[in-house]
Order: structure tokens, then C-alpha cells, then sequence
């Protein structure tokens, strides 16, 4: 298997998603002659040119709105939002029309579409530039939210993502493109939107982390078992929306504690409806309530020990599990 | 809870012409189009039937039929939904057209069957133009499992892919941009299709207008703009939201082929559409048409309409577009007040069987509730 | 005390705040001239002229930017949307300016707005117009979430907003208009921001309810009542954010049941929060798991019987509080 | 996790001008401004030394020697900054405005002192122009306590109430309708100050400057919109991204004022600024001006400006605002070499002194992270 990092199995998914099929185009801020932002995009506009990867004017409701109507009309964009803060001014395009356009055309139109990008803090951006913004989108019916944490999910779940019939949301984290992991060869390797993956196996506490977190929550686990011989099973949604909670309550059941670890603000939280669906499947089995780790509840700061101390953090993720196993 | 007490059911009850109801006037005067369109009206009806003469004798009769056809089943079918609707049978918003028609005849029909069209809520007759029955809207407006998309959309949202129909859209300037995207996957097929764009003059004011008409010049989309200027945005009039009166000047922010078109003449929204069209099918160069008309009706049937005068009222519809078609296909010996008629007994009949398939056709059914969420 | 609807109850709060702070103005789509869509701002333009009501172009982001920047430059704001639905387009605005200007500037500029208009659904305006956002706002640290259920909270809340020094939200219910209840004569009678109501006392479950679910959590208690015996009680936070959970706890810790009842969708929801708050802080006193009722999960439809069916109702709570009483 | 794998901190290294780097290059022929740069370069700084001096002799000395001085504060300050950015000292995006100097002193330097100014991320010499001092502002980058918001904002969010600087925007376009808020504050307070409105020239493309434009000139509203036309947004160039070229033309669509100036020289910037102040401080009509310069950096820290050539950067830095301006000051004998030497060791010490008590502030304490989340 290829060694790769979360960068190059992203761009590998689009290269491969361009190839395969022509109706596939990329379009965003600086993704064609810049080579991405964040270098995602690189090499594409070199190997498929102007017609399938397009750099737009910064204009991201108008762009947004170019890829709904483009995906009616049969294509399958791929937007890149710069970051995902930048998506805000796109809401409309994605809540109001994205989401919505199939069932209020009684099933005539549906789009298949991708909006991606990174999501999240990056390294002192500040307040406008640091947000996770998962929960927002995923309270919205009609709207997939996909969030990887490895290279080899990134690239099965962006593939899905691109072949999917509806709108995605895409979320990647700035601060993980760099991360390595192992990538099957095969050309035609998928990961279904729907289905989490436990990232470690554990028999005493369950984390449920996604995106940014779970790196954090794997090295917790570690030092866990080292510290307290605490077994912590690990598990990552992959998919917000649909939500694969059968896995969850699997794991509650067996560990019957658990944390909730998010890069996002906590009020009305990805995590808060994760804890009230393990609450709704799974009450008899807890034996202590779900504890959540988010970021804080303020904008982000942009002096480096106040960053810290906002972001979820491998030793708060300690604690709160310290916290739910009465250690 | 009580529907009444939040949904004013009132006809059109504008204030007197005299009666100022405020005596704290913004301090622009507003520049009052109506004025002029007294002064101007019956020259300009005689200016345009003798233009539209020369017009109508250039084109197909069984066109020409069609068109007034179409026109006059959009006005008898939507002045039924105005009474369906008083009796209840429609509910939510309902946005009507009545003095419009000739911007979506005009247009619609120059266009070839494979080309694309969309616009804002006020869309049942632009539907109707681009081939959805009225059997389709109406069955929808009643929220019926007849309708053209089953009952889930309502009056704001008619569609049909088969027929290139994309809506039907509730939010003021959403569909300039999705329309930008149509004819972004027009040129990127590479077919020589074109995408007609319809949206009010206060959605001008939206950001999305500028975003997508930059994008449109810059890339070349074959995108047809048409900003049908009735004049008001709810009730605020177009000098009250906007700096300056001239629309179709904005698309030279863009270096964009723009036009300004009396919306009353059918004949000449149909040339000026045919000239975009041209345009576009070439190289994909888009178009922005100011196609200037005037609504008759409240702006929805929640709307008293106090803004403004039932004299200004009138004197638009002293050039009412039908009016002004038929004199112009009498003139030109085209067609007699006795095809008139019995393309006005079509409408109504077109109309009744549009009612009684509504009437007849029933609720969804609840287990299409969580169904056409995810394809 | 003067029996109010609670449309002119918010039009008295605005009048008097309009009377009492020189720097309070009201501005959006048709809120002057046509004496507001709802006519929730009649007769203040002919009151108190074009300098403080004022008709915007339909501009949403424009004019939320705008009042964003003036209440900067110390003015106090009141921007109607027309409907929640289309401040999505104005969502950069809230999000990333409003929320972010006190704390991104050190504690410089501070953001005296009010956003208000109705929220939720009206009758069949189907999906693009139907849509209970707070979820989305409430997950932003530094915007307030206001929603009153009756006369007296509507014209005590809207007061205490425009008094507040903060982004607040302020939401409305189209349908609820209409609805009379009693409020105080007092000039200077407002409600604090963070403190829930309880709304009918009862001892063995409780119902958290908001906006468009009070009446009907109201109503369902009174049945329930007269069908089984049993005592429930109400409580309306009236304020999302902050949250008085307090006072949701102290009535959980009594009942040990609850039904949080919302009209929103429910994924990533106020509910799932409150859900989530009542287990981190009365996991030992609860006898079931929290039940909630929400908007099916689906774009609102257009037919009224599929209306109906996707909202919450009256009997959709019954059943709820049956299943967590056990009955 | 590697922060040196996310953040590219190479310097500047612009393709050379023979090499495409692709062969599939947009059909669209760029319009290539730095071609006419070129030719015209020696002679433009003639022709701009000309008219500075007419312009130096009718200001004040003491006033252009403060000008300069900001102008090379500016340079200086941020000379340093990029020095300290790669040092690791200062996080996140660090955006310079090295080159566009002429443009926040021309215009800010006209206002008077409880006037407003706002602008995008790249606001550290604007800030500084409007009186956030060296220290304040270096301390921010640094995320220091000392900041002038306390290391709470960062490179991109300057601000002080006192000295009536509104931020500091991260948002592309973000503050074009939060300025002109703030001009309708000054316009509802009955006061005559106006407010500066800073952004670029790729923010144009964005919603909000048309949604904005419209409701200032609308109502009258004293906000100057200040397009600084640097040529690029990040890596896109005007022409790539915008269909026209001419971005002061787009206030005709608004029937606003406007005006196209040269960003090198600082004297007519401050001309045209004080036109626009006249204007709005008279009867509260806003201007749009289109300031053309150049950045001679990447867009951030992180930008290895593979879009442009070295060359195209030179023929530009050959009309530098600073040098332009010193050698008009000499040319009308205002003022001497020494001067212009002394200005400099001047910005050098205060820039040390930032650097010093940026170095020795401490980081915030942690106890702050949940203040100034609510009033
Ligand atoms: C974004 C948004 N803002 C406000 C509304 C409410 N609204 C519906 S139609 C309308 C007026 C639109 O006027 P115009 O664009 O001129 O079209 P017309 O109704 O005259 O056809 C308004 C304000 C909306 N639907 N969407
Ligand atoms: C809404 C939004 N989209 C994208 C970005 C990322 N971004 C930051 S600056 C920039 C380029 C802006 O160019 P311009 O407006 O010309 O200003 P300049 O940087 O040249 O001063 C981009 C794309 C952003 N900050 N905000
Ligand atoms: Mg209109
Ligand atoms: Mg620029």
C-alpha cells in the first residue's frame, strides 16, 4: 500500500474522480493556476486544463450558486471553499437551495455536488478564520457531512462523496493535511458515506472523535492504557450525516462510558445530538453521562497559549475520560 | 390557530390617488414612472401596434396563436387562482402575473424545447409557457399528490426536468445564481443551448445579481437575464431601493449585452430575446434585457396594496399587453375578435379541467413525507 | 394589565425603546411605509419618520453589515428580516462580524444589534420558507438566542435585547402573531435575557418547550392530565443563549422525565443541548431517557397534510411524554 | 503536528519571465498591465514628479513630513515583520502592504482625526496611519498582552475605538458593509465626518460591495469606498477574475461619484481623497475611488508568487511611492537627503522599540480566554 499524506490522497481522489468521469469539475478560489490554496488541488489545472478546473473570482455565494445550477443540469461539481468560514456567505446557495432542491422539486431535480475544504482552526488564524462549523450544516435535512480523519479515509470518502447524488459537505482540517497514512492502490477504492470506523479497540470507554480530535483520542487512549491500564476504544463517525450511531451504541454497550471529543463549540453540538442519541439507545447501559470535550466557548484567539487552551487538547480528552471512568 | 388573523385575504385596496398617508415623505421625491406612462400611454399603444404590425408579419401564425394562446391562458388560469384561492383551496404564498404575460410569451417561446428557463416564485405561467399543464400547477397550488412535483412545492415551486423547467425559487436573487450554473453546464456540454433567467427588479439589489454577472461576462455563459421590472418589490417601488433607474445600464459594469424592452409588447421582448439568443448560441455571450411591465395584482393575495394608486393601476393596464397584442394581429389581418374568443373559450376551458383534476386529485399520500430527501 | 396579541406587543416594545434611546432605529424590508410585512412595526415609520424606520433594499447581508457597523459607531439597531429564512444570506454578517467584533477586538468594539423576525413555519409557505434556525445561531459563541412563547415575553424580551449590548437574536413565530396574553401596563417592564419561565407547574414530567412547542406543550399537558392524572410541568427558557439551565434541572431533578419539544429538525438541535445539559447535570435523577419531538427530518413540505404531519403537534407530545412516563 | 508542513515560509520566487508554466493557458489573453507599466515607467515618474511638486507646494511642511514619515515607518515596520514572521515569532497569515503605502497615507492623512477608517486583514500601516502606535501594533503580531487588542486578534484585526480605527477585517469584502454602517452612524448623528472604507481590488467581485454601493449612494451616505487596486487577488490577477477592467466605471451603476487614481503617488491620492471628503462632509454623498499601486510581497507570509515574474515586480518597484515622493520633496526643495535619511533611522528606532517591548510583553493570561465574549 502507498504511504500518503491527507493532501495527496485528497488530490488523488479528485485526479482519479476527473478521470473517470467528464462531468466532474473542480472550481474555487485560487484551486487551478495557484495549485490550491493549501496545494489540494495541485496539478490539476496542469493535467485537465480550464474546462474541469476553474478558478473563480471570490464570489462565494455566486460560485456556490453556479455549481447548484451546473449540478442540475447534470455535472458533478466539486466546490472548494478556501476554509469553510468562507462558506458562510454561501449558506444560502447550500441550505436554501443545495438541500432543499429535490424534495421541493418532488424528486425532479437532485444535486449532486460537493462542497469541500478545510474546517477548523489552522495555527493562529483568529477569530474570522478558525471555526468547525459541522454542526450548522448537518442540522439541515438533505445536506451529507463528511469529516476524515486519515489519508486512506479521506480519499475513499471523497471518492463517495464525488459519486454521491446529493449534496456533501466536505470538512477537512488545515492542521492534518500533512498527516501520513497508508492508502490502498486500487483505483476504484471507496469508503461508504454511513459507516464509522473504530480506530482503535477498547473495552472500558468509548471516544467518539472526528476530524481534528481523533488523532488526539488515539494518543489519549495510548497514555490511558499506560497510565491507568484503561482500555479506550476509539471511534470516528467518518460520516456526520447519515450518522452511523448502530457502531456507537455497539461500543457504549461493551465500554458503557464515554467521551465526546470536537473540535467545534459545544451549544447544540454535533456532539450534543451524538450524547442525546447514545442517551436514546443506550440509557440503561451508561454508567455515567456522556462528557463532552469542545472548543471554547468564545471565537477563537489568535495568541498561541490562548489557541491552546480554547482547542480540545490530547490532556482534556485525558481528563474527561479520567472524568467518566471515576478515575 | 387562526389562519385569518395572520393571512389578510384583502383584494387590492390601493389608496386614492390623493390621499398622502404620511406627511413624513421620504425627501427624495420618488421619479414617479407612472406619470410619464399617462402622458404617454395611448401614444405609445399606437406607436407599438404599428411596430408590432411589422413585427406579427414576419412571423408564423400558428405562433402568433400559440403566443396569444399562452397569454391568455396565463391571465384567465392565474384570475381563477385569485378566487380558489379567496375560497381557500390554495394556501401559503400565492404570487400572480396578471399583466406580466407578455414578458414569459414573448420570451419562453423563442426558445428552442432543449433550452433551460428558471425564475423566482412568481412562476406558475412561465411554467405553463415552458409545457407544464395547467392540470400540473394547479393540482400543486392545491397540494395535491397531482400536482407537477406532488405537492411538495407549492406555488413557488414548479418543476420539470423533462420539460427544462428549473423552478420556481423562494428566495429574491437565488436563482440568478443557480440559472449562472445552468448555463455554466450548457457551454461545458458543449451544446449551443441557452438558459433564460427571469427575476424582479428588487432582486437587482442582491449581491448574488453581481456575483453571477461577472462570472457570466467573464466566462462567457450563454445566460439570458431577464429582470422583469414590474416596478415594485412588495411595496416598495423600484426608486425607493434603488440608486438609479436604469437596470439594463448595470450589465456595462460587466462589459454585458444589455437592452431595455417594453414588457407590454410581446413582439418586442421576442425580438430582443432573439437577439440575445443569437448572442448566446454563438460564442455563449450573456445578455442582461430590462424588460419593463407592471403587476396588476398585490404583490401575493396577503397584500392590501396600499402603496399606490388605483389610477396608476389603471393606466398600465390601459396598455395591457393582451390588449395591445390582439389590436396588433386585427390590424395586420392576422387573426379576428372571433378567434379571440375561442381562443378565450380554450383558456377558460383549459382552466375548468386544471380545477376539476385539482379538485379531484388527492392529498399525498404521508408516506412520501421522508421520501426525495437524498436521491 | 392590557391584553395584548403578541404582534403588538413587540410593536409596543419597539415603540417605546424607539421613545426612550434616540440611538434605537429599525431597518428592513418593508418594515416602514408598509407598516412591516407582519405588521409587527405598524405605524412606527408614520410615528416616528424616515430617520428611524426605514425601508432597505432587499439586501440582507447589505443591511445586517450595515447595522453591524452602526452600532459599532454606537447606534442600537433593530434589523428585521422579513423571515429567519433569508438572514441566511446575511449569516457572514451575524456569524463572523457580529458574534466576533467584541472578542476579536480586545474588547473594543462591542455590537448593540437586535436581529429579529419570524422563525419557523407559517401556513404551507413549504420549504424555503419554513425553516426554525436557531440550532445554527445558537452553536456561534457571542450571539445572544431569544424566543418568546407569549405577549408578556415577547415585549419584556424585545425590550431587554435592544437594551442588551450584544448581538442578539431575536425570533419570532409567524403563526404565533396573532396569540393574545396578558402584559404588564409598565413602561419599564422588561424580562432579563437567561432566565427560563416556568409555564404550568406539574411534578411528574417535565416538558422543555419553546416558541412555536409552548402552546402545544400547554395544551398536551392538559390532557394529559385529564387522561391519565398525570402532573406535567412546563418550561419555556424563553432565552436559548444564554440558557437557564438552572432552572430546567431543578424541574427535571423532580419529575425525573423529560419531552424537550422544538420545532426545529433535530439533529445538532437546541434539543439535543438541553438533552445533552439535563444528563451531564441530573444523570442520577433521570427514570427515562429524554425524549424529543422535532421537525421530521425532511425540508418542510407544502401540502398540508404533509405540513402537519412533519411538524410537531399537540399529539406528537402526548405520545412523547407517554413513552418517557411509561405509559 | 509539523507546522512547517502546512505553512510554505519561502520568500518571494516568482517564475522568470521566459518560462509558461503550462501549456493549457486560459484562452483569455490576460490584459497585462505591467506591459504598459513599463513603457511608461520613467515617464509617468517624470510626469508624477511634475505634479507632486505642484501639490507639495501648496501643503503644509510639517504635514509632508509627517507623510513621509508614515510612508517609511510603514516600509520599515513591515520590512521587520516579514524578518520576525520567518523567524517564527509572529503566527498565523501576515499579510504586508509594502508598496501600497501612498495609499493609507494619501487618504487617511486628509481626514480629521475623529473621521473613521476600516479596512481588510492587510491593516497594520493603516492602523499605525490612523494612530495605533508601532508598539501596539507589532505586540499584536507578536500575540502579546501589549497588542493593541491584547493578542486576542492577531495580524488581521487591528482596532481601537479611541483613535476611531474599526479593524482589521478577515473576511474578503466583509467590511465594505460594515463601513458603511458606520458612515450611516455619522450621518444619524448629525455630525459631518465621514468614513474611509478600505479594500481590494478582488473584494469587488464580492455581493456585498454592490449590495453596499447601492444603499450609500441610496442614502446618501458619507462613506469613501477606497478600492486599493493591487492587481492580484492571492494569485489571481484582475483580469482573471473580473470582466472589466475599469473598477471606478462601476460606480456609475450607482450612480456614484468616482474616480481613478494613481496609487504611487501620494499627493494625488490625496487630492482625490480630499474631493471625496468635500463631497461627503457637504451633503453626505459617497465617492468610489479606485487607487492603482502594486504589492511588491506575496499575498501572505506563505505566498511563493509563482504567478507573476520578477520583472513585472521591478518595473514596478521603479515607480516606488517613496521614492517618487522624496524625490519630489527634494525637487521642490522642501526637503533634503539628510532629512529623508534621518525619517529613516526615525522608523528604524520606533520599529526597534516595537520590536523591543513586543519581545518583552508577556502572552496573554490565560484568564482572558472567556472575556469579551459579552458586553
Ligand atoms: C432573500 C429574500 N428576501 C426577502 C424575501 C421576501 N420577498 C419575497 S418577494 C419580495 C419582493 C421581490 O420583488 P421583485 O424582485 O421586484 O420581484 P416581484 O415580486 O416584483 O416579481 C420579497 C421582499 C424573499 N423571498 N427572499
Ligand atoms: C470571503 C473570503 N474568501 C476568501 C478569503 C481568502 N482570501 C484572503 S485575502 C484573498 C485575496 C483578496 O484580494 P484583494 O481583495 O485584491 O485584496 P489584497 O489581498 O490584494 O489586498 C483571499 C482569496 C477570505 N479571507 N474571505
Ligand atoms: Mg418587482
Ligand atoms: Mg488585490
Amino acid at each position: 500500500m502507498q504511504v500518503l499524506t491527507i493532501r495527496d490522497a485528497l488530490n488523488q481522489a479528485l485526479r482519479e474522480e476527473l478521470l473517470r468521469d467528464e462531468n466532474v469539475f473542480i472550481m474555487g478560489e485560487e484551486v487551478a493556476e495557484y495549485d490550491g490554496a493549501y496545494k489540494v488541488t495541485r496539478g490539476l489545472w496542469k493535467e485537465f486544463g480550464d474546462k474541469r478546473v476553474i478558478d473563480s473570482p471570490i464570489t462565494e455565494l455566486g460560485f456556490a450558486g453556479l455549481g447548484v445550477g451546473a449540478a442540475m443540469a447534470g455535472l458533478r461539481p466539486v466546490i472548494e471553499f478556501m476554509t469553510w468560514n468562507f462558506s458562510i456567505l454561501a449558506a444560502d446557495q447550500i441550505i436554501n437551495h443545495a438541500a432543499k432542491m429535490l424534495y421541493m422539486s418532488g424528486g425532479e431535480f437532485n444535486v449532486p455536488i460537493v462542497f469541500r475544504g478545510p474546517n477548523g482552526s489552522a495555527y493562529q488564524v483568529s477569530s474570522q478564520h478558525s471555526q468547525a462549523l459541522e454542526a450548522m450544516y448537518a442540522n439541515f435535512p438533505g445536506l451529507k457531512v463528511v469529516m476524515p480523519s486519515s489519508a486512506a479515509d479521506a480519499k475513499g470518502l471523497l471518492k463517495s462523496s464525488i459519486r454521491d447524488n446529493n449534496p456533501v459537505i466536505f470538512m477537512e482540517q488545515e492542521t492534518m493535511y500533512g498527516m501520513k497514512g497508508e492508502v490502498p492502490d486500487d483505483e476504484d477504492f471507496t469508503i461508504p458515506l454511513g459507516v464509522a470506523d473504530v480506530k482503535r479497540e477498547g473495552t472500558d470507554c468509548t471516544i467518539v472523535a472526528r476530524s481534528f480530535t481523533v488523532p488526539q483520542a488515539l494518543q489519549a487512549a495510548e497514555k490511558i492504557k499506560e497510565e491507568f491500564d484503561v482500555s479506550v476504544e476509539v471511534i470516528d463517525p467518518r460520516t456526520i450525516k447519515p450518522l452511523d450511531i448502530d457502531t456507537i451504541i455497539t461500543s457504549v454497550k461493551k465500554t458503557n462510558r464515554v467521551v465526546i471529543a470536537e473540535e467545534s463549540h459545544s451549544f447544540a453540538s454535533v456532539g450534543a445530538e451524538i450524547s442525546h442519541q447514545i442517551m436514546e439507545n443506550a440509557f440503561d447501559y451508561l454508567d455515567a453521562p456522556v462528557k463532552r470535550v469542545s472548543t471554547a466557548e468564545a471565537p477563537n484567539p489568535y495568541a498561541r497559549n490562548l489557541e491552546l487552551a480554547a482547542l480540545p487538547s490530547v490532556d482534556k480528552i485525558i481528563a474527561a475520560v479520567k472524568e467518566v471512568c471515576y478515575l | 390557530m387562526p389562519k385569518a388573523a395572520t393571512r389578510q385575504k384583502a383584494e387590492i385596496k390601493p389608496r386614492s390617488a390623493k390621499t398622502s398617508t404620511n406627511g413624513n415623505r421620504s425627501k427624495k421625491a420618488p421619479v414617479n414612472p407612472t406619470e410619464l406612462a399617462v402622458e404617454t400611454a395611448k401614444a405609445e399603444f399606437e406607436q407599438r401596434k404599428r411596430s408590432q404590425q411589422a413585427e406579427i408579419k414576419k412571423t408564423d401564425k400558428t405562433l402568433l396563436r400559440e403566443m396569444l394562446y399562452q397569454m391568455v391562458l396565463g391571465r384567465v388560469f392565474e384570475e381563477r387562482c385569485a378566487e380558489v384561492y379567496r375560497m381557500g383551496k390554495i394556501g401559503g404564498f400565492c404570487h400572480l402575473y396578471i399583466g406580466q404575460e407578455a414578458i414569459g410569451v414573448g420570451s419562453i417561446m423563442a426558445l428552442r424545447e432543449s433550452d433551460y428557463v428558471l425564475t423566482s416564485y412568481r412562476d406558475h405561467v412561465q411554467a405553463m409557457i415552458k409545457g407544464i399543464t395547467p392540470e400540473g400547477v394547479m393540482a400543486e397550488l392545491y397540494g395535491k399528490e397531482g400536482g407537477c412535483v406532488g405537492g411538495k412545492g407549492g406555488s413557488m415551486h414548479m418543476f420539470s426536468k423533462e420539460l427544462g423547467f428549473f423552478g420556481g425559487h423562494g428566495i429574491v436573487g437565488g436563482q440568478i445564481g443557480v440559472g449562472t450554473g445552468m448555463a455554466f453546464a450548457q457551454k461545458y456540454k458543449g451544446t449551443d443551448d441557452v438558459t433564460l433567467c427571469f427575476f424582479g427588479e428588487a432582486a437587482v439589489n442582491q449581491g448574488i445579481f453581481h456575483e453571477s454577472l461577472n462570472m457570466a461576462q467573464l466566462w462567457k455563459l450563454p445566460c439570458i437575464y431577464i429582470c422583469e421590472n414590474n416596478r415594485y418589490g412588495m411595496g416598495t417601488s423600484q426608486a425607493r431601493a434603488m440608486s438609479i433607474s436604469n437596470i439594463a445600464k448595470k450589465g456595462e459594469s460587466y462589459g454585458m449585452a444589455n437592452e431595455f424592452v417594453d414588457g407590454m409588447d410581446v413582439m418586442a421582448v421576442r425580438s430582443a430575446t432573439l437577439r440575445a439568443i443569437e448572442r448566446a448560441r454563438k460564442d455563449g455571450s450573456p445578455t442582461l434585457l430590462e424588460v419593463r411591465a407592471y403587476r396588476y395584482m398585490g404583490h401575493s393575495m396577503s397584500d392590501p396594496g396600499n402603496y399606490r394608486t388605483r389610477d396608476e393601476i389603471k393606466k398600465h393596464q390601459e396598455r395591457d399587453p393582451i390588449l395591445l397584442f390582439q389590436e396588433s394581429l386585427k390590424a395586420a389581418k392576422v387573426m379576428t375578435e372571433k378567434e379571440f374568443e375561442k381562443i378565450r373559450q380554450e383558456a377558460i376551458e383549459a382552466t375548468e379541467k386544471a380545477i376539476k383534476f385539482s379538485e379531484e386529485s388527492p392529498f399525498p399520500s404521508e408516506d412520501v413525507l421522508l421520501t426525495d430527501v437524498f436521491a
